[in-house]
């Protein structure tokens, strides 16, 4: 069980020592240090999991207390862990993934000369995540929370001199506090009512139905909480972020706006579980904003031309059905689509970063093309990631959005509708971005003559000083056949061999909770998180799985279809490229919009005419009033006597006047 | 005619009281245990003794003057340098040591009243004698430098001064009303003189002739108010009076009252409150410096001792009275004192107002009419001796030959040319602003603990806020000490446009179309300020006492014990 | 009590005068090269007593400890009081951290005597207030603090610096006379109630306090807000500060912000709370109304500042605006978290206004305009700047997350919907700390216009280092220097350990602040504090690991009785 | 015919109030000078008349006072006169304003 330390301790050392040693740690040695220090944290995991595994499933769940954080009064927090299916499993993903991707970012990073800050912060990361996910309370998993968002911000802004990546970096950090103040407002709540953050206290009486929380305080707690988690996993109405996010680097995007990091609201609703249970109110918000968000994020990943932001679209989306789910009271579905996710987004991530590498860091697809032929490797695995996103059977996709609808369809039909659309949609999108990049004409070789002088659409920040450096020098194979027009080639075996696991994980993951065969080896895992007082149980019956699951294939396969006869040849169809969804339905830039404008034009009147004139006007008026009194007086002071002795003799008066008044009473 | 029923209805009020015997009259008991000596002691003859060790350094001083005058007379035209100065001195010395005496002896311990009833003799007056010896002492040194460099050294203006200083300490000591304005006139006319010393000075004649005529106007109405309050209570003796008025309602208050009034305006006039201060700023300005240090220390003091003795002492019957009256005067002294001096211009004029304001403090301390009220006030007098007279020395040191430096400018990087003298202002300078560990701030403090102590609460925020208002000229002041001596100020220009509220009188002065000009005050003389030895020793002691009595609480101590027993 | 043979509360008070008077006689020829040396080695001294106060220290208690008291002005009762709880412990530690830091960190020029000696008169003014147990005492000690700040403002501050030093100090002196009236009518009021006698001992008062009729304490209160408002300041009191902060010279903006402050919010609980509890419960809302009012307001108007250091110091105003809110909730954790808030804000703002003087050194210009693209130049100070930043913003596991979230959480219990509108901070805290950021440090590197620029840079500047930017604009920019870096270094160590074990920060506090709130609860039946001290909560802990030792410990040493030990279920869920 | 000695107090009030008026409206210095002695001499009126309601005879006593000092007042006041409109030829007092303000 002591191994569980050393899951937090690796990457905290790693951090620690990619901190202080600075640019001291070169190149690869760097990368190497993190890679070893995630393996080992995820070696840590395994240990604790398969202990766990010896113990009966009631006596799976050990806390471990580290020290005193915040010692006031009634309050009273440790930093501690909990270990538990739940936790661990994320754990398990969290540095299982985490691992690949920073040894990925070896190859990938070379020669950036930030290149140690880089795996500080992954290492920083991975060690901010899995302390949310195994902290023993929520304070302590905020301080997870906010951690991997500080790492997420770092990474986004990585390439800081670009304007539009510090943007971003902000933008994820600014959205993500919107979403802490829900969370934070939950936390007070929780405190109010049960005095404590520890899951222990919190939770455990409710899971095993000792007690009861009254309907609102549990809406209030699980809304707030929701609205953290929404803006963490980029979801409706937070979700902007996200996209714009993508202006790290790719390895980034794979491992925090793919993989783990987004996760993290899924995690934090699962946990809440017991609390949501008291609140049919919550479930349908949460089951809501999933369906919606699958469904909007899946219109506009149709239209974008940057290979990145499919990508992340897509991701929203699928994180969608996660929320979809769980608001469906399913939450081994959502978990299960998850892990799934985990692996076929990440192998997406990659592959897509291999593509941008092997074009020295083209993002726009419609300057790619025919990349089959020169990328033996990433092709297949993008494809195979391709196939398990769009849910196309066997691939991980298939399966867990299976059970998702299945849990979909039981909560509402039209939860369901939206979900099969956004499946439909999702097979459409990514056919078209397989077709764009992999097939088609070698346009990559014409567009790098114009290179960045071309009018991109959107945000596809391509090539910028900072990124074609690092990517330049980070190829010294194609850097001497010119700048940026050499043949595409594949990636270093560092960033290959990532490719192939994450690509057997994506085809063979589902097995880990396949619906058949006793083989749901997750849901047995979960099964005493969610015991019947916090997931009240339902099934729904072969019969209608199978119909369902048809179905959902059948608009799969149509998209599928579509999108690779559509986009056989064509490279700009501007009747399926509607200008409202290559906007975003305007959402983002409106609120853009509604912020350096008239909430930036009130925020600067505050500043410099409340503020300065009238706040400050009344301090200085009176030191002026005072100022102009003296000066005013001063002509009464007018030298002459007889204005003075006039003067004496007005006071005398007045004084006169006085006494005699008051003799006269 | 309502004046000749007033004047009717007086005189049968009057009646009663005259018709009491003599004897019996002249020998009540005033409130508080006095025992009246003098007249008593021999009830049927008109023998009165005069105990002398209780006008001892009033003698000294008078004696002194005259001694002073016969000296000058026998001696060469031009007798050593600093030989007047260090008589005089030598001369305030003695009163001071009569006076430290005095302040031992039993009987101003005990408190009684002297020589027919005329003089007081208790340890209020002794300790103002004291600060007037003191006073006398400080000045004169100060003087030296002053006249020397100005080609007036002679022998008048010590005689002048130490002829002053008799009439002070005769207020001080005034057991009556008509001793009070005895004092009050041999203090004045002095003065006057005094004012108008500087022969070739035109500023000096105009501020001699301003306070000669607006003086004596104000003693006249003194004087009314004297003869009115005589004819109500039938005495002019502050323990007669009192007693008269504990036993007697007089029929006809309203005399009584117009007689307070005047008495008020009479002695406000002295003290410098508003509105009787107009006098003040001309004529600190015209007068030498160091005469100005002088008549702000001392005829500030004796004033309020008058105001003291006649309020707190023969009026304390009638406090309801007069204490909205204080009130008034006390609110508008504190406030256009330290309004008017932020507009000021002249350092010697600035700090004409700024005496002003600490007048306000001090009435204060009157108005709260309480024991502990009269000695805070005694004790915010006693400190300002000190930091006045400093202030002015420095003054008299930086304006250079013929006052010919009185602006601000003049002032500008004081610290550069001479850091000591600097830093003395600057302790000056915040011991008037009130700031802690100056004597200053505890004077303040005593005050408006005496104030808040009668429940006075809004009348304690305004001081203080008036205080903060004062800080602002002060610092001024004494930022200017430390800057560079050619240093310019930078142009102003702020978002809020409130920029020159706070340098107003330092700024540049915006012009109409919006512009704001870049004159600004002219630089001072370059070059070290040379201090004379007996101006430094005066600057010295003074910041001295400042700070000690900042930090200690002999002074505070010293000066409840003055007032202990009334 | 705890009464060692050295009396060390005084040593600490006056050991910085005496660096004064030694750093001023230090003759003019020989300043050069002993100014500093001797200067730090009393600021180094100095240290060395708080640390040995802070280690000597007892945990767990909550009364005034090292108490040194001799009577100074007797007949108002005013005595030379010094003692220390757990409550100015901390302020004390932070004073003579930030101290040397401020005096020896950043560049300044001009005479060394005089800036150290008003350094440390200032410090030693600070010393006096936290300590002091003597109204009077901490009277005059809060007001001469003026005189040193007004002087470093003015002597070695920016264009305007005259301006917003006098401005300084007016309206703080016009915001004492509330106080100094208020403190003298507490003092007479009393009197009756202490045999007559009137006293200025803040423990003496505190005791007979309840004696006075409500309306006087409400009144008397009201005099204390007033002033310590507009030395905290509180909006609408605030206008001084963005003129002084950003006027003042690099170690004037450190101290200012990360000291003064403090002794108007220590005023407001030491004064406030402990002597007239009544009136401190009856203005209580009216103080969080402000504090709430301060902390939109203060955000929204920060948001669109043009320079960095205004933003800086407007930014403090919402910072100390939590302090209030804390302080105003009543319970336990607002309390204790209004007071690690307080020292929190030191180490911080501290740090910011360093570094933002380290950015002027670099560019001679804090224009955001003229700024950005610094940390490829300056990897080091890019680093140390987002450590601060995120620390202000409320990071967890920095320092400021956890007074934060003490106050916000503490607030909720009474007061919940002051504390969720409080909450906003943390949204627009992250956007005007990051968008300042992101300014100076992202982007590509602007270059200052060669020309015209000079003349401008000598106006804007921080004091008296104009002369030795003219030429940084030509040369290449060069990271944080050594010394620069073992300057912050503390400040860093105190932000990053605060925020991962406060405890042993809070273990000295709650006691104290428990105290007090207990003596409120007594005083002041409209305060509504909440149990402070009951225990109502379960803890899952090991038996071996005994984390409950503190509250139990307060709660028994304030009830007198035995509280329950946490006896959570093992195991947790499932 | 006795005169009701109120008048005598009723006299002495017009007198200083002549006095006063005087002194706020002429601009001689001499004249505003001899107001201040009416002013003196009214207030000597009051005195007597008192000193004889009292049946006191200190009130007589003080006006010998005022009179010295009244005297000593004029020499002074002369003097200071003389010195400063020694080199004018008007003499009033609306020449002398330089200190104001």
């Amino acid at each position: 069980m002591n191994a569980a330390y050393l899951i937090v301790a690796l990457p905290l050392a790693g951090a620690l020592i990619l901190l202080f040693g600075g640019r001291r740690i070169t190149d690869p040695v760097s990368g190497w240090l993190a890679t070893a220090m995630a393996a080992g944290s995820f070696v840590a995991t395994v240990v604790v999991w398969a202990t766990l595994l010896g113990r009966p499933s009631s006596s799976r769940s050990v806390d471990k207390t580290i020290f005193t954080w915040m010692p006031v009064g009634t309050l009273h927090v440790s930093f501690g862990l909990t270990l538990d299916p739940l936790s661990i499993l994320w754990s398990l993903f969290v540095t299982g993934v985490g691992t690949l991707i920073t040894m990925y970012s070896i190859g990938y990073m070379r020669g950036d000369p930030s290149f140690s800050r880089f795996f500080f912060y992954l290492n920083a990361f991975i060690f901010s995540m899995v302390i949310l996910v195994l902290a023993d309370n929520y304070l302590f998993s905020f301080l997870g929370w906010e951690g991997v968002g500080f790492c997420s911000y770092g990474l986004v802004g990585f390439w800081f001199d670009r304007d539009s990546a510090a943007v971003a970096a902000k933008k994820a950090f600014v959205t993500n506090r919107v979403g802490d103040f829900g969370f934070m407002v939950a936390l007070y709540l929780m405190f109010a009512h049960f005095g404590s953050f520890n899951y222990s206290v919190v939770l455990a009486p409710l899971a095993a139905g000792h007690a009861t929380i009254a309907t609102s305080t549990a809406t209030f707690i699980a809304v707030m909480l929701v609205l953290g988690a929404v803006a963490k996993s980029a979801q409706i109405p937070l979700y902007m972020w996200l996209p714009d996010a993508m202006e790290g680097p790719t390895p980034v995007s794979a491992l925090i706006h793919a993989a783990t990091m987004v996760t993290a609201g899924v995690y934090l609703i699962a946990r809440t579980a017991p609390i949501i249970h008291f609140s049919p109110d919550a479930q349908w918000i949460i089951a809501s904003i999933g369906a919606g968000t699958c469904f909007l994020a899946a219109t506009i990943a149709c239209v974008q031309d940057d290979i990145k932001r499919v990508l992340a679209y897509s991701t929203i989306s699928q994180i969608g059905y996660m929320f979809l789910a769980e608001g469906s009271g399913d939450y081994q579905a959502g978990i299960y689509h998850t892990v799934m996710h985990a692996f076929f987004k990440a192998l997406l991530f990659l592959a897509a970063g291999a593509v941008i590498h092997a074009l020295h860091d083209e993002q726009n697809m419609k300057r790619m093309g025919n990349l089959r032929k020169y990328l033996p490797i990433t092709f297949p695995a993008f494809i195979v990631g391709f196939l398990a996103l769009a849910a196309i059977p066997p691939f991980d996709g298939f399966w867990s959005k299976d059970e998702v609808l299945a849990a979909a369809w039981h909560k509402s039909p039209v939860l369901w509708a939206f979900g099969v659309a956004a499946a439909g949609l999702t097979a459409y999108y990514m056919s078209r971005q397989v077709r764009l990049v992999f097939w088609g004409k070698s346009r990559w070789e014409t567009a790098a003559a114009d290179h960045g002088a071309a009018g991109d659409t959107g945000h596809s920040a391509a090539g910028d000083t900072g990124h074609s450096v690092a990517g330049d020098t980070g190829h010294g194979s194609v850097g001497e056949s010119g700048h940026g027009s050499g043949a595409p080639h594949e990636a270093p075996w560092t960033m290959t061999v990532p490719l192939v696991i994450l690509a057997v994980a994506s085809t063979f993951g589902w097995l880990l909770n396949a619906d058949f065969g006793g083989l749901d080896f997750i849901n047995k895992w979960l099964a005493p998180i969610f015991p019947s007082t916090v997931a009240t149980p339902f099934t729904v019956s072969t019969d209608t799985k199978w119909v369902l699951g048809i179905v959902a294939t059948a608009f799969s396969l149509t998209g599928l279809a579509l999108g690779m006869g559509l986009w056989r040849k064509a490279v700009s169809r501007p009747a399926l490229e509607p200008a409202f969804l290559a906007h975003a339905w305007y959402i983002d830039e409106g609120i853009a919009a509604a912020v350096s404008g008239p909430l930036a034009r009130m925020a600067t009147r505050f500043s410099f005419v409340v503020d300065a004139t009238w706040v400050d006007g009344l301090v200085n008026g009176v030191a002026r009033s005072a100022a102009g009194a003296g000066r005013q007086l001063r002509r009464v002071q007018t030298g002459y006597v007889r204005n003075y002795a006039l003067a004496i003799g007005i006071g005398t008066v007045i004084v006169l006047f006085y006494v005699s008044v008051r003799a006269g009473s | 005619m309502s004046i000749a029923l007033l004047a009717s209805n007086l005189v049968a009020a009057g009646t009663p009281a005259s018709t009491t015997t003599t004897v019996a009259k002249n020998c009540t008991v005033a409130p508080g245990g006095t025992k009246v000596v003098g007249l008593c002691t021999s009830a049927n003859s008109l023998h009165i003794s005069v105990a002398y060790r209780s006008i001892a350094p009033m003698l000294i001083l008078a004696i002194g003057a005259l001694v002073l005058l016969a000296v000058s007379a026998v001696l060469p035209k031009r007798p050593r340098v600093g030989l007047y100065p260090a008589l005089t001195s030598a001369i305030g010395g003695l009163a001071l040591l009569a006076a430290v005496l005095q302040w031992f002896d039993g009987a101003a311990k005990a408190g009684t009243v002297e020589i027919g009833g005329q003089i007081f003799y208790d340890r209020f007056s002794v300790l103002l004698l004291i600060l007037i010896s003191i006073a006398v002492i400080l000045s004169s040194l100060a003087s030296d430098g002053y006249l020397r460099r100005e080609g007036l050294d002679g022998v008048e203006a010590y005689v002048l001064m130490l002829m002053s200083a008799t009439g002070a300490m005769l207020m001080a000591e005034a057991g009556g009303l008509i001793m009070l304005f005895l004092g009050l006139e041999i203090m004045s006319i002095s003065l006057y003189v005094m004012a108008a010393f500087h022969r070739r000075r035109t500023q000096s004649g105009e501020a001699g002739l301003k306070y000669f005529i607006l003086g004596s106007f104000s003693s006249a109405l003194f004087l009314y108010g004297v003869a009115l309050v005589y004819g109500a209570t039938g005495s002019t003796q502050f323990t007669q009076i009192a007693s008269y008025l504990a036993g007697n309602v007089p029929a006809n208050t309203g005399v009584l009252l117009a007689g307070m009034a005047l008495l008020i305006v009479g002695l406000g006039f002295k003290v410098a409150a508003v509105p009787f201060h107009f006098w003040t700023p001309d004529v600190y300005q015209g007068s030498p410096t160091p005469f100005t240090g002088f008549m702000a220390a001392v005829a500030k003091a004796a004033g309020f001792a008058g105001l003291l003795r006649v309020l707190t002492q023969a009026l304390g019957t009638q406090q309801a009275d007069w204490k909205p009256i204080v009130w008034l005067l006390a609110v508008l002294t504190l406030g256009v004192g330290a309004v008017m001096a932020i507009a000021q211009k002249d350092l010697k004029r600035m700090l004409a107002y700024s005496s002003i304001s600490q007048a306000g403090y001090v009435l204060l301390g009157v108005q709260a009419a309480t024991t502990q009220g009269s000695s805070a006030a005694l004790f915010y007098l006693f400190t300002y001796t000190f930091i006045v007279i400093g202030t002015f020395a420095v003054v008299d040191v930086v304006q250079g030959k013929g006052e010919a430096r009185t602006d601000l400018g003049a002032i500008r990087g004081l610290a550069r040319r001479n850091p000591l003298l600097g830093a003395a202002m600057l302790v000056l300078l915040l011991a008037q602003a009130g700031v802690p560990f100056t004597s200053g701030f505890l004077a303040k403090f005593y005050v408006i603990q005496a104030s808040v102590d009668q429940g006075q609460y809004y009348l304690a925020v305004i001081a203080m806020l008036a205080a903060a208002v004062a800080a602002f000229f002060y610092l001024r002041v004494g930022l200017l000490i430390y800057q560079a001596p050619d240093e310019a100020e930078a142009p102003v220009s702020t978002p809020g446009g409130g920029d020159g509220v706070f340098l107003a009188g330092l700024e540049p002065v915006p012009s109409l179309d919006g512009n704001v000009a870049t004159a600004v005050l002219q630089a001072p003389p370059s070059g070290r300020i040379r201090v004379p030895g007996a101006t430094a020793l005066v600057i010295g002691v003074s910041v001295l006492f400042t700070i000690a009595a900042g930090v200690s609480s002999f002074a505070i101590d010293f000066a409840k014990a003055a007032y202990s027993l009334l | 009590m705890t009464t060692t043979g050295i009396p060390l509360l005084n040593i600490i008070v006056f050991l910085p005068l005496a660096g004064a008077i030694v750093s001023m006689l230090i003759p003019a020829s020989a300043s050069k090269v002993w100014s500093r040396p001797v200067g730090l080695a009393f600021a180094l001294a100095e240290l060395g007593f708080v640390a040995y106060l802070v280690a000597d220290f007892p945990g767990g208690k909550a009364g005034f400890e090292f108490v040194s008291s001799h009577s100074w002005i007797g007949q108002f009762g005013i005595s030379w009081a010094l003692g220390v709880d757990g409550i100015s412990l901390f302020l004390v530690a932070m004073t003579s951290l930030l101290f040397p830091v401020a005096m020896f960190g950043p560049a300044w020029k001009g005479n060394a005597r005089s800036f150290l000696g008003w350094m440390f008169l200032l410090e030693a003014a600070c010393m006096g207030t936290f300590l002091s147990l003597d109204l009077f005492v901490f009277f005059i000690m809060f007001e001469i603090t003026l005189v040193p700040g007004y002087f470093i403002v003015a002597g070695w501050g920016g264009a305007r610096r005259n301006y917003a030093a006098m401005k300084f100090f007016i309206y703080t002196f016009a915001g004492s006379a509330f106080l100094f009236v208020a403190i003298i009518a507490l003092v007479v009021l009393d009197a009756p109630h202490n045999g007559g006698h009137e006293t200025f001992s803040l423990i003496t008062l505190a005791k007979i306090s309840s004696s006075l009729p409500h309306a006087d304490q409400v009144l008397i209160f009201c005099g204390f807000a007033v002033a310590f408002a507009v030395k905290i300041p509180l909006v609408p009191f605030h206008t001084w500060l963005p003129d002084t902060y950003t006027e003042a010279p690099t170690s004037g903006s450190m101290i200012l912000a990360g000291i003064l402050f403090k002794l108007g919010a220590y005023g407001l609980l030491r004064l406030g709370l402990y002597l007239v509890p009544r009136g401190a419960a009856d203005m209580g809302p009216l103080l969080l109304t402000l504090a709430a009012v301060g902390i939109v307001y203060g955000s929204v108007v920060t948001v669109m500042q043009k320079d960095l250091k205004r933003l800086v110091a407007y930014a403090s105003i919402v910072d100390v605006a939590f302090i209030v809110l804390g302080f105003f909730a009543f319970s336990s954790q607002g309390v204790t978290g209004g007071v690690l808030e307080m020292v929190n804000h030191g180490l911080t703002t501290g740090a910011m206004f360093f570094l933002v003087g380290i950015v002027w050194e670099k560019k001679g210009t804090l224009r955001f305009s003229e700024l950005g693209g610094l940390q490829k130049a300056t990897p080091i100070l890019a680093s140390i700047f987002l450590v601060v930043v995120l620390a202000a913003v409320g990071l967890p596991g920095l320092n400021g997350f956890v007074g934060e979230f003490l106050v916000l959480v503490g607030t909720f219990v009474t007061h919940r919907w002051w504390a969720v509108v409080a909450t906003s901070a943390v949204v627009t805290g992250a956007i005007y700390m990051l968008w300042a950021y992101q300014r100076v440090f992202h982007g590509p590197m602007v270059e200052p216009e060669p020309s015209g620029d000079e003349a401008e840079s000598e106006l804007t500047g921080v004091g008296g280092v104009a002369v030795a930017t003219r030429t940084k604009a030509a040369t290449k920019v060069t990271d944080m220097s050594w010394a620069q870096i073992a300057a912050v270094a503390p400040l860093l160590a105190g932000i990053v350990f605060l925020g991962v074990y406060p405890r042993l920060f809070l273990d000295r506090v709650t006691p104290s602040v428990n105290y007090l709130l207990a003596h409120v609860e007594q005083e002041a039946p409209n305060a509504h504090v909440p149990a402070v001290t009951t225990q109502h909560v379960t803890f899952n802990v090991p038996a071996d690991q005994n984390v409950l030792v503190s509250p139990a410990k307060t709660a028994s040493a304030l009830r007198g009785d035995a509280s329950p030990a946490g006896s959570g279920a093992k195991g947790g869920v499932g | 015919m006795s005169v009701p000695s109120a008048w005598y107090l009723v006299l002495a009030a017009v007198l200083f109030g002549m006095g006063a008026t005087g002194l706020l409206i002429r601009r001689n210095v001499l004249i505003m000078f001899m107001c201040i002695e009416l002013m003196l001499n009214a207030v000597n009126l009051t005195f007597v008349t008192f000193a004889r309601l009292l049946n006191d005879i200190g009130g007589q006593v003080d006006v010998l006072f005022v009179l010295v000092v009244a005297a000593a007042e004029v020499v002074v006041g002369l003097a200071i006169i003389v010195a400063l409109f020694r080199r004018r030829a008007a003499a009033t007092a609306d020449d002398i304003h330089i200190l104001k303000g």
